[in-house]
C-alpha cells in the first residue's frame, strides 16, 4: 500500500514538472529556430533535427529595424513595478495594520467594509478602467510617463498588498502592539519598533505578489503609453506582427521571467521555514 | 519600441548645411542598404539636405515585421540624415486602431505620423492633415495607380499617404498545376481538366482532391487551401474575396455592403450566402488548426510549402519566392475565382455569366498619414515622402516580410521582379494579375465609413459562427444584417451614406 | 488614538479613493452617453445602452462560459495545487528544486506564455500534435473546434496558476499546529482519514481565501484568451471582459462597453459576495 | 496607590459593571473569577485599552482615565506567553528602559540583572522562540518588573504552562517580585489556591462585577454569597435548596441536614452549601454514586441524594463504580448558608447548640 502511494507520489509529481516545463524547454529550441526551421514541423534538438540560429537572441538586444532592444524597456518595467510595488507595499501595510487593529466608522461603513473596498477593486477588468485612466492621466499630463503608470500601478497593487497583509497582522496577536504600548511605545511607535520587524514574512509574500502583478500586466501598460515610456510585455508584443516570429517570442519569453524566477527562489525559502504562518490566510 | 537618437553637435550640422549648399555631386548612400539613391522630390540626397536636429517626431506603426520593419528602418535612415529624433512605437494589428483613435478623440497629441490600415479613412478622416500641394506634385506621387490614389483620398481631398498597395490575388503551385502526370491523373479521376480555379466552386473542387495527401513527396502531408479564417484576424477580408463574385453585379450599380440609396445592409442577400457556404465547405480543405489560421499562419502554411493553394496579400507570395525558399519559382498568381451566377439585386435573380464574373477585391493595405493636432507635420510629411521615395520603394517591395506592395505604375515591370531572381511564369502571372486587376472595371473595395471596425467584426462574428456550424450560413448573415442595421441606427443613415458614396464611387468607376 | 488610527488607514484609502474615483465615476457617466467612434461627446441617452446590455445574448453567453471557464480551472487548480503541496510538504530530496520549480509559472507575464502556448498547440507545427501523432493520435484540433479551444484555455490557465493554490497551500500546510496530527495518530487514523479529519479542515480558512482571490483574477482573464484563441472558434471561448474589450477597444463603442462593464462588475460583486458567504458556510459552517 | 471608581465598560462579550477598588503599593491582589468573570477585561481597563463608559481611575490621588497607556507606568504579562520575536531574551527585557530613554548600555545592565534574577542569566542571547513556555514566561515577567512601574499586572501567568512548571513557578512568584515594593501588584486567576496562596488580598470576580474581597483566608471560610462560595472552591461546592423549620434544617421534606454548630436563620427556605469535604463515605444518608474522577491525589465522586447532588471529595485514589449505592455521612462544620437567592442571610444563635 505504502509503495503504491509512492510510487503514485512520484508519478505525479515527475509528471506535473514535466507539464511545468514544458513550455520553456519548447521556447528554448524554439529560440534557436529561423523561419525554415519552423514552417517544416515540429521540431526538438538543435543541429539533430534542425540548423540553430542565433536570430532569436540577437534580435532582443539590436537597436533598429532589425529587432527591439529590449534593455530599455526591462529597465523602464523594473523601475515601474518596484517603485509601484514599494509605495503599494508601504500604504498597503498601514492600511492593514489599521484595519486589523482599529476600528473605523463611517455612517454604516465599517473595517469590513473598507477591507472590501479594497479587494474588490480587483474584480474590475483593466479594460474598464482604460479609457477613463487614459483621460485621467491625459489631465494630469502623466501619459507616457513612468510616473502615470505607477499611479495606476498603485491602484492595481495597493489591493493585493492589503489582502495580504491584513491577513497577515490578523495572525499576529494584539497582545504584541499593547505590550509594547505599556512598554513605552505610541501606537505608530509599537507599529514600526515592534510589528513591522516581525512581518517580513508577509511582507514577502505580499511583495511577491505585487511584484508578479505590476511585471505581467499588459494591458495599462499598453494603453497609457505612446513612445517614451515601455514596459517589457508591451515591447513583446510589437514583435506580435502578422507574421510572428517565434524564434524572438521564445526568446523573449525566457528573458522576462528571469527576474522573477529569483523571486520564486526568495519565496520558497521562506515557505519552507514555515515562517509564513500568518502571512497567508 | 525602436528609439533612434542621433546627436549631430553644432559643428556637424552646419558641416551638413554646407554640403547641402554645395553643387550636386552625386553622393553614396549605399551604407543605407538601398543600392543607390534614386533622383525624386525626397531622395536621399534632398532629405540629406534638411536639418531637423533638436526636433523629435512620434510615430505610431504596426508590430515588427509587417509595415513595422521598413518603419524602424527608414525612420533609422532619416534620423540619420536630418538630426531628428524619431519615437517608433509597434503595435499589434488588432490594437492599432484604438491606439490610434484614443489620443485622436480625447485631443491628445500622441503621435505625429500614423501608419495603419487604409480602410479606416472613414474614422480617422476628421483627424488627418490633407497632403499639402507639394507632396501632391512630388515625383512620388504621380506615378501611384489609380487605385491608390482613389484608397487614399476623402471627398476629393488625399489625406493618406499612399504607400502600399494591397489585393487579393489567387497563389498556387506551379510544380502541381503544371505537372503534366498531376493533371493526367487528375483527369482520370475527377474527369475534368486540371486548370488553375477559375470560380469557387472549382476552387473548392481542386483544394479538396489534392487535401491530405503528400503531394511534394517530402514525407508529410500536404493539404489543399490556406486561408485567413481566424476571427479576429483578416478573416472578413478572406471571406469578402470569395463573396465578392457572386454578390457584385457588374452592370448593378449604387453598393455593395449597403444599398446607398435606402442603406439597407446586402450582406445577408443571396450572394453574400453563397460565398459563406463555399467557405464553410471550404475548411475541410484546410490544415489541421486551419480554421484558426491568421494572416501569419496563412504565411507560414503556403510560404512554407504545406498547402496547394491560398489567396491573400502578396506577402506569402513574395515570401514563397524568396532566395531561401523551398519552394521558390514553384508558385504563381492568378486572379481570384470568379462566379458562373451572380446575384442581380435589380432584378432579384440569379443571372449566368458564361465567362465567370471577377470581382477583384482592392482589400484593406497599408497607408500612412499625418496628425492634424502635429506640431511637426512638415518634418512629418517629409518623413512619409522619403518613407515611399523611389529608392525606398524599390527596396522595400522586394522584401517579403516588409509587407510593402506594389502601388506604383512602375512597381508593375516584370524585369524589375526578374531582377530579383523569378522565373518568367512566377514574375509574369504576379505583374499581369495586379495590373489586370487596376484595369477591372468590377473591383470592389473596402467599406471605408465610421464605425468599418463594427461593421467587419460583426460579419466577422457572423462568418465565424457559420463556419464552427453553430449557424447555418443563412442564419448568421441574416444575423448580421440585422446587427448592421442597428450600427446603422446608431452611426446615422445619412453619416454613412456620406461616406459610402465615396466607396461607391470608385466601384462605380466614376471616381 | 484617533489621530494615530487616521494614519494608518487614510494614506492607502485616500490614495486608492483619488486614483479610482474618477475612473468610476466617469464610467457611470460615459455608459449614459452614445460615445462611440463618429462622436466622443459625453451625450445624455437615458438607459438606452443598459437596454441594449439586456438584450445582448452574445454577453450574457460570455457571461456563463466565464463561469464555466472559471468555475472548473479554478476547482483544477485547487486539487491540483493542493495534491502538489501534500506530495511535496515532506518531500525530502528535490524538494526545494520542485517547489521553486512549482512556483516558476505563476511568475511568467501570461501574455508572452500564451504565445509560447500558441505555439505548443499549433496544430500543424506544434509538438503537442507532432507527440500525440507518434502514438497515433491526433491531429488534435487544440485551437481550431470549440471543444479543443476551450481545453486550451483551461491547461493553459491551469498550468499558469495552479502554483499560486500550491504556495497559498503549502505555506499554510508548513505552519499547521502538530497536535491534531498525534491525536489522529494515535486514534490510528489512516492516511485518508487524517486528511479529511485533520488536514482538510484545518485548511479551511486558506481554502476559501484562496479560492475566492483565484475565482476573482480568474474572472478578468483576458490576456490568454487574447492571444491563444481571440475568443474563438466562433465565440467559443469568448469571455466576458475579452467581449467588453471587443465592445470597448476593437469596435470602439465606448459608451456601450462602459454600460457593459458596470453590469458585469454588479454581477461579479454580488455572485462573489454569495459564494465568499456560501463557502464560509460549506467549509467552516458559520457565517462571517 | 491606585484607585478605581465605577468603572463600567460596554461594547465587549464581557462587560465591568460599575467596579471601585482601593489598591495599596507594596501588597498583592489576586483577582479571583472563573472565565468570563471580567478579569482581564478589567486590567484592560486599567490600562486603557476597553474603553469606559463611566469611571475613572486615579494613581496616587491623579486622575489618569484618559492618559494614552504609554504614559500610564504600568506593565503587563499575558497568559499566552508573549515577548517580542524580533529581540533577543536580553533585548526584550531591555526594550521598556529603552523607550524610557536609559542609554543602551544602562538598559542592558539592567535587563541582565532581571534576567539573572528570575533565572536565566545564560539565556540572553537567545530569541524567545528558543526558550521554553516557563522560561519565555519568565522573560515576560522580567520584562514587566524591569522598569519598576507602580501597577504590575499579571494575567493567569501560569494558566498555559504545565502543572510542574506552574508549581515551581508559583513557589517563587513571591521572592520573583519581593523587590517590587512601591508597585500595586494584580494577579488573575481561576485558582483558587493560587489566588489564596499568592494574594494579600483576594478580589472575588463575578459577571463583571467584584463580588467579594478581603484576606483569602477570611473569604474562604465566611464567603458572604453563594457566588463567592462558588469562586472559592475547588473543587466545585453543592447546593441544595433546602429550609429551616422550627429551627431545625432541612435538604428537602423528610431529610434532616446536620446542623450541630451550625448558626441558622429564621423559618423559612435557605440555601444549603456543602463543601466537597462535607461529606464522607459511612453514614447516614444514601445515594447513588455517578460519575468519579481523580484530582491529583484524590478522587471526587458525584452522588445523587434524594434531595438533589453533591460532590464528595476522598483523599487517596479510590475506585467507585457508578449506579452503586453509598451510604455517606455529612459534616455541619462544612455546611454554609445562603438566602435562597444566593445573598447573605441573617443567622441567629442555635438554641440547640
Amino acid at each position: 500500500m505504502n509503495k503504491v502511494y509512492h510510487t503514485l507520489k512520484t508519478i505525479f509529481l515527475l509528471g506535473w514538472s514535466i507539464f511545468v516545463v514544458f513550455p520553456f524547454l519548447w521556447a528554448l529550441t524554439t529560440s534557436f529556430k529561423d523561419a525554415n526551421a519552423i514552417t517544416s514541423g515540429a521540431t526538438y534538438i538543435p543541429w539533430v533535427d534542425f540548423e540553430p540560429s542565433s536570430q532569436g537572441w540577437t534580435s532582443l538586444f539590436t537597436t533598429g529595424s532589425q529587432g527591439i532592444n529590449i534593455i530599455g524597456p526591462f529597465i523602464d518595467s523594473a523601475v515601474v513595478t518596484l517603485i509601484a510595488s514599494l509605495v503599494s507595499l508601504i500604504l498597503g501595510t498601514l492600511a492593514a495594520y489599521g484595519l486589523s487593529r482599529f476600528e473605523y466608522r463611517l455612517g454604516f461603513v465599517k473595517n469590513s467594509d473598507i477591507t472590501f473596498f479594497f479587494i474588490s477593486q480587483r474584480i474590475m477588468p483593466p479594460i474598464v478602467l482604460a479609457i477613463p485612466f487614459f483621460l485621467m492621466l491625459k489631465e494630469l499630463g502623466a501619459l507616457d510617463t513612468i510616473f502615470g503608470l505607477v499611479l495606476v500601478y498603485i491602484a492595481l497593487l495597493l489591493p493585493i498588498a492589503v489582502w495580504v497583509m491584513t491577513d497577515f497582522f490578523s495572525g499576529i496577536p494584539k497582545e504584541l502592539d499593547e505590550m509594547a504600548m505599556t512598554d513605552g511605545c505610541s501606537p505608530i511607535g509599537a507599529f514600526f519598533r515592534v510589528i513591522l520587524p516581525n512581518s517580513v514574512p508577509g511582507l514577502v509574500v505580499a511583495g511577491m505578489f505585487c511584484l508578479i502583478f505590476g511585471w505581467n500586466d499588459f494591458f495599462f501598460a499598453f494603453t497609457l503609453t505612446f513612445t517614451e515610456t515601455q514596459l517589457l510585455p508591451v515591447s513583446i508584443v510589437s514583435l506580435n506582427s502578422s507574421v510572428t516570429p517565434w524564434w524572438s517570442l521564445s526568446a523573449f519569453a525566457l528573458i522576462s521571467v528571469a527576474p522573477l524566477a529569483c523571486v520564486a527562489v526568495i519565496v520558497e525559502r521562506y515557505m519552507s521555514r514555515g515562517t509564513m504562518s500568518g502571512a497567508i490566510r | 519600441m525602436i528609439k533612434i537618437k542621433k546627436f549631430i553637435g553644432p559643428a556637424s550640422a552646419l558641416a551638413l548645411a554646407v554640403a547641402a549648399a554645395s553643387p550636386a555631386m552625386a553622393k553614396d548612400y549605399s551604407q543605407f542598404g538601398i543600392e543607390k539613391d534614386l533622383p525624386g522630390t525626397c531622395s536621399y540626397e534632398a532629405i540629406d539636405a534638411k536639418d531637423y536636429s533638436g526636433r523629435s517626431l512620434n510615430v505610431i506603426t504596426h508590430a515588427i515585421p509587417v509595415i513595422g520593419e521598413p518603419t524602424a528602418l527608414h525612420a533609422e535612415q532619416f534620423a540619420e540624415l536630418t538630426g531628428a529624433e524619431v519615437n517608433v512605437v509597434h503595435v499589434p494589428f488588432g490594437d492599432l486602431f484604438q491606439r490610434i483613435m484614443i489620443p485622436f478623440q480625447s485631443e491628445q497629441n500622441a503621435y505625429d505620423v500614423l501608419f495603419y490600415a487604409s480602410l479606416w479613412i472613414g474614422d480617422f478622416n476628421r483627424f488627418l492633415e490633407p497632403v499639402p500641394q507639394k507632396y501632391l506634385d512630388s515625383t512620388g506621387m504621380a506615378d501611384v495607380t489609380d487605385s491608390f490614389t482613389g484608397v487614399a483620398t476623402w471627398n476629393g481631398q488625399m489625406i493618406q499617404y499612399p504607400m502600399d498597395g494591397d489585393r487579393h490575388y489567387l497563389k498556387y503551385r506551379t510544380d502541381i498545376f503544371d505537372n503534366a502526370d498531376v493533371q493526367a491523373k487528375f483527369l482520370a479521376d475527377t474527369g475534368s481538366e486540371l486548370v488553375v480555379p477559375e470560380t469557387w466552386e472549382d476552387y473548392n473542387k481542386v483544394a479538396a482532391y489534392f487535401n491530405d495527401s503528400d503531394w511534394d513527396g517530402d514525407g508529410e502531408l500536404n493539404y489543399g487551401s490556406a486561408e485567413v479564417a481566424k476571427r479576429d484576424d483578416l478573416m472578413f477580408s478572406a471571406f469578402i474575396s470569395r463573396a465578392a463574385p457572386y454578390a457584385k453585379h457588374p452592370n448593378v450599380k449604387g453598393g455593395f455592403f449597403f444599398d446607398l440609396e435606402t442603406m439597407e445592409p446586402l450582406i445577408n442577400s443571396p450572394g453574400f450566402v453563397r460565398g459563406l457556404k463555399l467557405f464553410v465547405d471550404a475548411q475541410k480543405s484546410f490544415p489541421p488548426g486551419g480554421n484558426n489560421f491568421g494572416l501569419g499562419d496563412e504565411i507560414f502554411s503556403f510560404g512554407g510549402g504545406q498547402t496547394l493553394m491560398s489567396y491573400s496579400w502578396d506577402d506569402a507570395y513574395v515570401q514563397a519566392n524568396g532566395a531561401d525558399s523551398r519552394i521558390r519559382n514553384m508558385v504563381a498568381a492568378a486572379p481570384l475565382p470568379g462566379a458562373g451566377e451572380v446575384w442581380n439585386r435589380d432584378t432579384g435573380k440569379w443571372d449566368t455569366f458564361a465567362t465567370p464574373n471577377r470581382a477583384p477585391y482592392m482589400t484593406w493595405g497599408w497607408s500612412s498619414a499625418v496628425s492634424s493636432m502635429s506640431e511637426e507635420q512638415d518634418m512629418a510629411f517629409d518623413f512619409l515622402c522619403f518613407f515611399s521615395n523611389e529608392a525606398n520603394a524599390q527596396h522595400d517591395l522586394q522584401i517579403g516580410r516588409f509587407g510593402v506592395n506594389p502601388y506604383r505604375d512602375e512597381h508593375l515591370d516584370v524585369d524589375f521582379w526578374k531582377g530579383l531572381g523569378w522565373e518568367d511564369k512566377t514574375a509574369n502571372s504576379y505583374v499581369s494579375t495586379l495590373s489586370n486587376m487596376e484595369k477591372s472595371q468590377n473591383r470592389v473595395f473596402d467599406l471605408r465609413v465610421p464605425g468599418v471596425s463594427q461593421f467587419m467584426s460583426s460579419m466577422a462574428n457572423g462568418v465565424a459562427e457559420a463556419m464552427s456550424g453553430q449557424k447555418s450560413a443563412q442564419e448568421a448573415l441574416d444575423g448580421v444584417a440585422k446587427e448592421w442595421a442597428e450600427i446603422t441606427d446608431r452611426i446615422g443613415k445619412d453619416r454613412l451614406r456620406e461616406a459610402y458614396a465615396n466607396v461607391v464611387k470608385l466601384e462605380d468607376n466614376e471616381g | 488614538m484617533l489621530s494615530s488610527k487616521h494614519f494608518f488607514l487614510l494614506p492607502a484609502l485616500l490614495t486608492l479613493v483619488a486614483i479610482i474615483l474618477f475612473p468610476l465615476l466617469f464610467t457611470v457617466r460615459v455608459s449614459f452617453s452614445s460615445w462611440d467612434v463618429f462622436q466622443s461627446g459625453l451625450d445624455f441617452i437615458g438607459g438606452s445602452n443598459y437596454v441594449r446590455v439586456f438584450e445582448d445574448q452574445r454577453f450574457w453567453q460570455s457571461l456563463q462560459r466565464l463561469s464555466l471557464l472559471s468555475i472548473i480551472s479554478v476547482s483544477l487548480q485547487y486539487t491540483l495545487g493542493f495534491a502538489l503541496a501534500l506530495a511535496v510538504w515532506k518531500q525530502v530530496r528535490g524538494g526545494r528544486l520542485m517547489r521553486v520549480l512549482f512556483l516558476i509559472p505563476m511568475m511568467t507575464t501570461p501574455v508572452v506564455m500564451s504565445v509560447i502556448w500558441r505555439t505548443v498547440f499549433h496544430e500543424s507545427l506544434g509538438p503537442v500534435n507532432d507527440i500525440l501523432s507518434a502514438f497515433g493520435v491526433g491531429p488534435v484540433p487544440w485551437l481550431s473546434s470549440a471543444t479543443g479551444a476551450f481545453i486550451s484555455v483551461l491547461i493553459v490557465e491551469v498550468w499558469q496558476w495552479t502554483p499560486f493554490m500550491f504556495l497559498l497551500l503549502l505555506a499554510g500546510l508548513v505552519s499547521l499546529p502538530k497536535e491534531p496530527y498525534l491525536a489522529a495518530a494515535i486514534d490510528g487514523a489512516g492516511t485518508w482519514r487524517t486528511f479529511w479529519q485533520v488536514t482538510f479542515p484545518l485548511m479551511a480558512p486558506i481554502t476559501i481565501g484562496a479560492l475566492i482571490i483565484r475565482l476573482i483574477e480568474a474572472s478578468k482573464i483576458m490576456d490568454t484568451v487574447y492571444v491563444l484563441t481571440s475568443g474563438g472558434p466562433g465565440t467559443a471561448t469568448e469571455t466576458s471582459s475579452y467581449y467588453i474589450y471587443i465592445r470597448g477597444l476593437r469596435d470602439f463603442q465606448i459608451g456601450y462597453s462602459a454600460a457593459l462593464s458596470l453590469v458585469y462588475l454588479v454581477i461579479m460583486i454580488i455572485s462573489l459576495t454569495i459564494i465568499a458567504k456560501l463557502l464560509l458556510r460549506m467549509l467552516v459552517g458559520k457565517d462571517e | 496607590m491606585l484607585q478605581i471608581d465605577h468603572l463600567t465598560t460596554a461594547d465587549a462579550k464581557v462587560t465591568l459593571d460599575d467596579v471601585s477598588f482601593v489598591f495599596e503599593a507594596g501588597k498583592i491582589y489576586t483577582i479571583l473569577g472563573r472565565t468570563g468573570a471580567g478579569k482581564t477585561e478589567l486590567l484592560r481597563a486599567l490600562m486603557g485599552l476597553n474603553p469606559l463608559t463611566v469611571g475613572t481611575v486615579k494613581l496616587d490621588e491623579e486622575d489618569i482615565t484618559e492618559r494614552p497607556i504609554r504614559a500610564r507606568n504600568m506593565s503587563l504579562v499575558y497568559q499566552q506567553f508573549i515577548n517580542y520575536p524580533h529581540l533577543s531574551v536580553l533585548d526584550n527585557v531591555a526594550f521598556p528602559l529603552r523607550r524610557q530613554g536609559k542609554d543602551k548600555a544602562e538598559a542592558h545592565a539592567l535587563a541582565g540583572q532581571m534576567l539573572t534574577t528570575v533565572g536565566l542569566g545564560e539565556f540572553l542571547q537567545r530569541r524567545p522562540a528558543q526558550l521554553s513556555g516557563g522560561q519565555q514566561q519568565r522573560v515576560a515577567l522580567a520584562r514587566a518588573m524591569v522598569k519598576q512601574s507602580r501597577i504590575l499586572m499579571l494575567d493567569e501567568p501560569l494558566a498555559n504552562l504545565d502543572y510542574k512548571l506552574r508549581e515551581q513557578l508559583r513557589e517563587e512568584f513571591p521572592r520573583l517580585v519581593a523587590d517590587n515594593v512601591e508597585s500595586v501588584i494584580l494577579y488573575t486567576t481561576t485558582e483558587p489556591r493560587e489566588a489564596m496562596e499568592l494574594g494579600n488580598t483576594m478580589i472575588v470576580m463575578h459577571d463583571g462585577r467584584v463580588i467579594a474581597s478581603g484576606a483569602p483566608a477570611d473569604l474562604f471560610a465566611h464567603p458572604p454569597t453563594k457566588d463567592t462560595a462558588s469562586v472559592i472552591s475547588d473543587p466545585p461546592i453543592s447546593f441544595i435548596s433546602g429550609f429551616v423549620r422550627d429551627n431545625c434544617l432541612y435538604f428537602s421534606e423528610g431529610h434532616l441536614a446536620p446542623s450541630e454548630g451550625l448558626l441558622l436563620p429564621a423559618d423559612g427556605p435557605v440555601t444549603i452549601a456543602l463543601r466537597p469535604d462535607a461529606i464522607e463515605p459511612d453514614g447516614a444518608f444514601n445515594a447513588q454514586i455517578g460519575l468519579s474522577e481523580f484530582s491529583g491525589s484524590q478522587t471526587i465522586i458525584h452522588l445523587d441524594f434524594d434531595f438533589g447532588r453533591a460532590i464528595m471529595m476522598v483523599d487517596g485514589i479510590e475506585a467507585f463504580t457508578a449506579g452503586n449505592d453509598i451510604s455517606v455521612s455529612i459534616r455541619s462544620e462544612h455546611i454554609m448558608l445562603f438566602a435562597p437567592d444566593g445573598g447573605n442571610i441573617t443567622l441567629r444563635n442555635n438554641q440547640n447548640g
